[in-house]
């Protein structure tokens, strides 16, 4: 296999998505954690356009930075004094689960280093917007809607826990 | 044409899950868990636009796909969220240890 | 490849510079890193020299609509008057307050500089001059204004002030809130012109409409633009929508505890932002460079681009000197009870009527007519409670005056 | 295309980030470093400070962000739609009419409950 200044790229922007990931889980201070976690979502995107998914990178800055991470932040915010590292972060679980996670971890590479993926060599489609425009009106129109009715059920349920009465 | 191969991501992926999983199973804070659910659900999204870009690249399904779940990770963070929220309002805490109402 | 071909069509020079390069032996990614570089460095360029610019013009425009005289000292017209604040805050002491989380208050003002670089990248100022003509370009810039609020809320968290601390929360709730109307009326434009790409938008729009009138967004849908100039003076942190920084109030925003370099990032973005929004509103409802005789010289192009640009900046600027500041619930009601409803009217009205006949023309005026309907609908409802409103006032307040109501 | 637009993005992100840096490292070398402890005390309009400002806020803001996330997601799915929009019949549009309005039910609910209105 040839070297190339993308396979550099790549490894650059996996060890940083994994670093902030890892930064997430360790930090002790909370809004350290939610500042982790922002550089690890920016890290996914950025492995999504590698993937040649730019509309998805977007989306996933826009939702997952723009949106979910500012309402973590908020409610980090909203909850005094929680994100000042107190004695302990974690519970009592914290060793078996890292145990956990690395066995995991270790399962998982073995597997899919063994499977033969049937990989084919073929360029993307060269506009895929449209194309998922369409799909979401034609193919998948059932949960387009579904989505559609989680999202207000979502947003009634959540004003009616979060509000202050 | 692909250059790198598709098990590098399917690893960053693992490794974002596991790191993942450990976060939901091992921090206290109802915050943190929660972080550690958004790092899973990143980690699943990842295979879904691998594999399709690397199995089927001339189609979009996965990355539909993942659009489903990263709306779907959104609408939990919210309502997830909404409810650390009123528990905190009411218990004063949001360590999952601490918030054992129902076992009475 | 002679220099009248690239006064005729500068965009060019990119290719140009590319087959360069390949031919002096260069392998083709070293090739494509450094027209990268180059591209990124011209774009961060652009952004501080405007910046410069920027600061001087507004300041001095300011001065003259509130009939006052502006910077005249430095220079001539004071225009150096920007460099010598730069001198001077380049060197005044730097202070970090104490308790202030010291990653997150380095990081904030780094990420308002990032935003506005990034923004940058998808401005076209002439046929093909553009930085990425991304294939989700506008999604891209309503994406990138996340990252202002994330850093308008680090700063806020991080100077462990309470004042930051407020500023930063109400700018985030401002800019959140009229991100939604932001986003909707460019759905509209979207779904009209059919893309997203910044440079596709611009020379869609040279399609001439019944063969003679140009088909700009801003006449297709008039209401549609309105709405994405009210979301930019939000965006934009103007008045009267300029509550972050209310000086009576909170002082002086998420930014109140830096001083120094980090105070100026924080100045740029507020000045650089203004001239992207104008510029993303000039590409999107002004037909961004297309005018006359641009197909045969695209030079034009730029010309055209940057005197609409600076006509909406000017209208910003104009905006800002004018009005008083709104309070924060009417700003957020405003938001919330007027403009987003009103956006998804807008976008339904397009959605309606780029469908109604097969021909784009008579589409347009449909689409158009339906726009000022929904205006002056709109309009008459807003005026309708107002005056409601402040009817009931004064019963709940017998014996006063209206004047004090 | 798109890797060639990804490795522009990602240059610019980097300088981005990194140019801000650069500045105050410059201003570093060229300004006065004095502190002391009235310099660097937490500004509060000249009176002395009270506790630290990581205190509870308001839930109203929550409330805003949480809208606010809602239709940042309901954009994510109808931009595609929206550049399909040209090729699509007349059932895409009545699909897109039944999500919006799908949606707006949850503003109403919002603006019902008084969830929009600054308390």
């Amino acid at each position: 296999m040839e070297f190339t200044f993308l396979h550099v790229i790549f490894l650059a922007v996996a060890g940083f998505t994994l670093l902030c990931g890892l930064g997430v889980v360790v930090s002790r201070n909370l809004f350290h954690s939610a500042i982790w976690l922002i550089g690890a979502f920016a890290g996914v995107a950025a492995i999504y356009w590698l993937l040649e998914a730019e509309y998805l990178a977007i989306a996933q800055i826009m939702i997952y930075i723009g949106a979910i991470a500012t309402l973590i932040v908020f409610a980090i915010m909203l909850s005094r004094g929680m994100m000042i590292g107190r004695a302990k972060m974690n519970n009592f679980q914290a060793g078996i689960s890292a145990v956990v996670g690395i066995l995991l971890f270790a399962l998982l590479a073995f597997i899919l280093l063994q499977v033969e993926w049937p990989v084919v060599q073929q360029a993307v489609v060269a506009d895929p917007i449209p194309m998922m425009g369409q799909a979401f009106v034609t193919t998948y129109v059932i949960p387009f809607q579904v989505i559609a009715v989680l999202l207000s059920v979502a947003l009634v349920g959540a004003i009616m826990i979060a509000r202050e009465r | 044409m692909p250059i790198i191969p598709l098990s590098w991501f399917l690893l960053v992926g693992a490794g974002l899950f596991s790191i993942g999983l450990y976060g939901a199973l091992a921090r206290r804070n109802a915050v943190a868990v929660l972080m550690g659910v958004e790092l899973l659900l990143n980690a699943v999204n990842i295979n879904l636009v691998a594999f399709n870009r690397y199995i089927v690249p001339a189609q979009v399904t996965g990355q539909i796909f993942a659009i489903f779940v990263l709306a779907i990770a959104a609408a939990e963070a919210a309502v997830g969220l909404a409810l650390i929220i009123a528990i905190y309002r009411t218990r004063d805490t949001v360590n999952l240890d601490e918030i054992d109402l129902l076992k009475g | 490849m002679n220099i009248f071909e690239f006064i005729r069509d500068p965009s060019q020079i990119g290719p140009w510079f590319h087959q360069l390069l390949l031919s002096a032996g260069m392998q083709e990614w070293v090739a494509n890193l450094i027209g990268d570089v180059i591209g990124v460095l011209l774009i961060v360029g652009a952004v501080l020299t405007s910046a410069i610019f920027l600061i001087w013009l507004e300041r001095k425009i300011a001065a003259r609509l509130q009939d006052r005289v502006g910077p005249n000292r430095a220079g001539p017209y004071g225009l150096l008057q920007t460099l010598a604040d730069i001198v001077k805050l380049l060197t005044k002491e730097d202070v970090t307050p104490d308790g202030a989380d010291r990653v997150s208050f380095n990081l904030a003002p780094a990420l308002m500089v990032m935003q506005i670089i990034m923004v940058a990248a998808i401005i076209p100022i002439s046929a093909g001059l553009i930085g990425a003509n991304l294939s989700v370009g506008l999604l891209y810039f309503i994406a990138m204004s996340g990252i202002a609020s994330i850093g308008a809320l680090m700063a806020g968290w991080a100077s462990n002030n309470k004042y930051a601390l407020l500023g930063g929360f109400r700018v985030v709730a401002q800019l959140l809130s009229y991100e939604i109307p932001l986003a909707f009326s460019l759905l509209a434009a979207v779904i009209w012109t059919g893309t997203m790409a910044t440079n596709n938008l611009a020379m869609q729009q040279g399609e001439l409409l019944f063969g003679f009138i140009p088909g700009w967004n801003i006449l297709v849908m008039p209401f549609a633009a309105l709405i994405f100039f009210i979301a930019t003076l939000a965006e934009g942190e103007r008045a009267p929508f300029d509550l972050l920084e209310a000086e009576s109030e909170i002082v002086a925003g998420p930014n109140i505890e830096y001083s120094g370099l980090k105070f100026a990032w924080f100045y740029l973005q507020f000045f650089v932002n203004s001239l992207l929004l104008a510029c993303i509103f000039t590409t999107v409802f002004l037909g961004g460079w297309q005018g006359p005789f641009v197909d045969q010289f695209p030079l034009l192009g730029i010309v055209y681009f940057f005197v609409k640009s600076l006509l909406v900046l000017l209208a910003l600027m104009w905006v800002r000197a004018t009005y008083p500041r709104l309070r924060i619930d009417q700003m957020m009601t405003f938001c919330w009870k007027v403009l987003v409803p009103v956006t998804l009217v807008v976008v339904l009205i397009v959605a309606i009527g780029a469908r109604i006949t097969p021909d784009r023309s008579i589409n347009a005026v449909i689409i158009s007519g339906a726009n000022i309907v929904a205006l002056l609908v709109t309009l008459g409802i807003i005026g309708r409670s107002l005056r409601r409103d402040v009817q009931r006032r004064k019963a709940a307040l017998p014996g006063r005056s209206t004047a004090q109501v | 295309m798109a890797l060639a637009n990804f490795q522009f993005i990602l240059i610019l992100a980097l300088v981005g980030i990194a140019l801000p840096f650069i500045g105050v490292g410059v201003a570093w070398l060229l300004r006065p470093k004095k502190p002391n402890k009235l310099k660097t005390s937490t500004y509060e309009c000249g009176v002395e400070t009270y506790g630290d400002a990581w205190s509870q806020f308001k839930a109203q803001y929550y409330l805003f962000a949480l809208i606010f996330v809602i239709f940042d997601i309901e954009a994510v799915f109808l931009f595609p739609w929206a550049v399909a929009y040209g090729g699509l019949g007349f059932y895409a549009l009545l699909q897109a009419l039944i999500f919006i309005f799908l949606l707006f039910d949850g503003l109403v609910y919002a603006w019902k409950t008084d969830a929009l209105s600054w308390q």
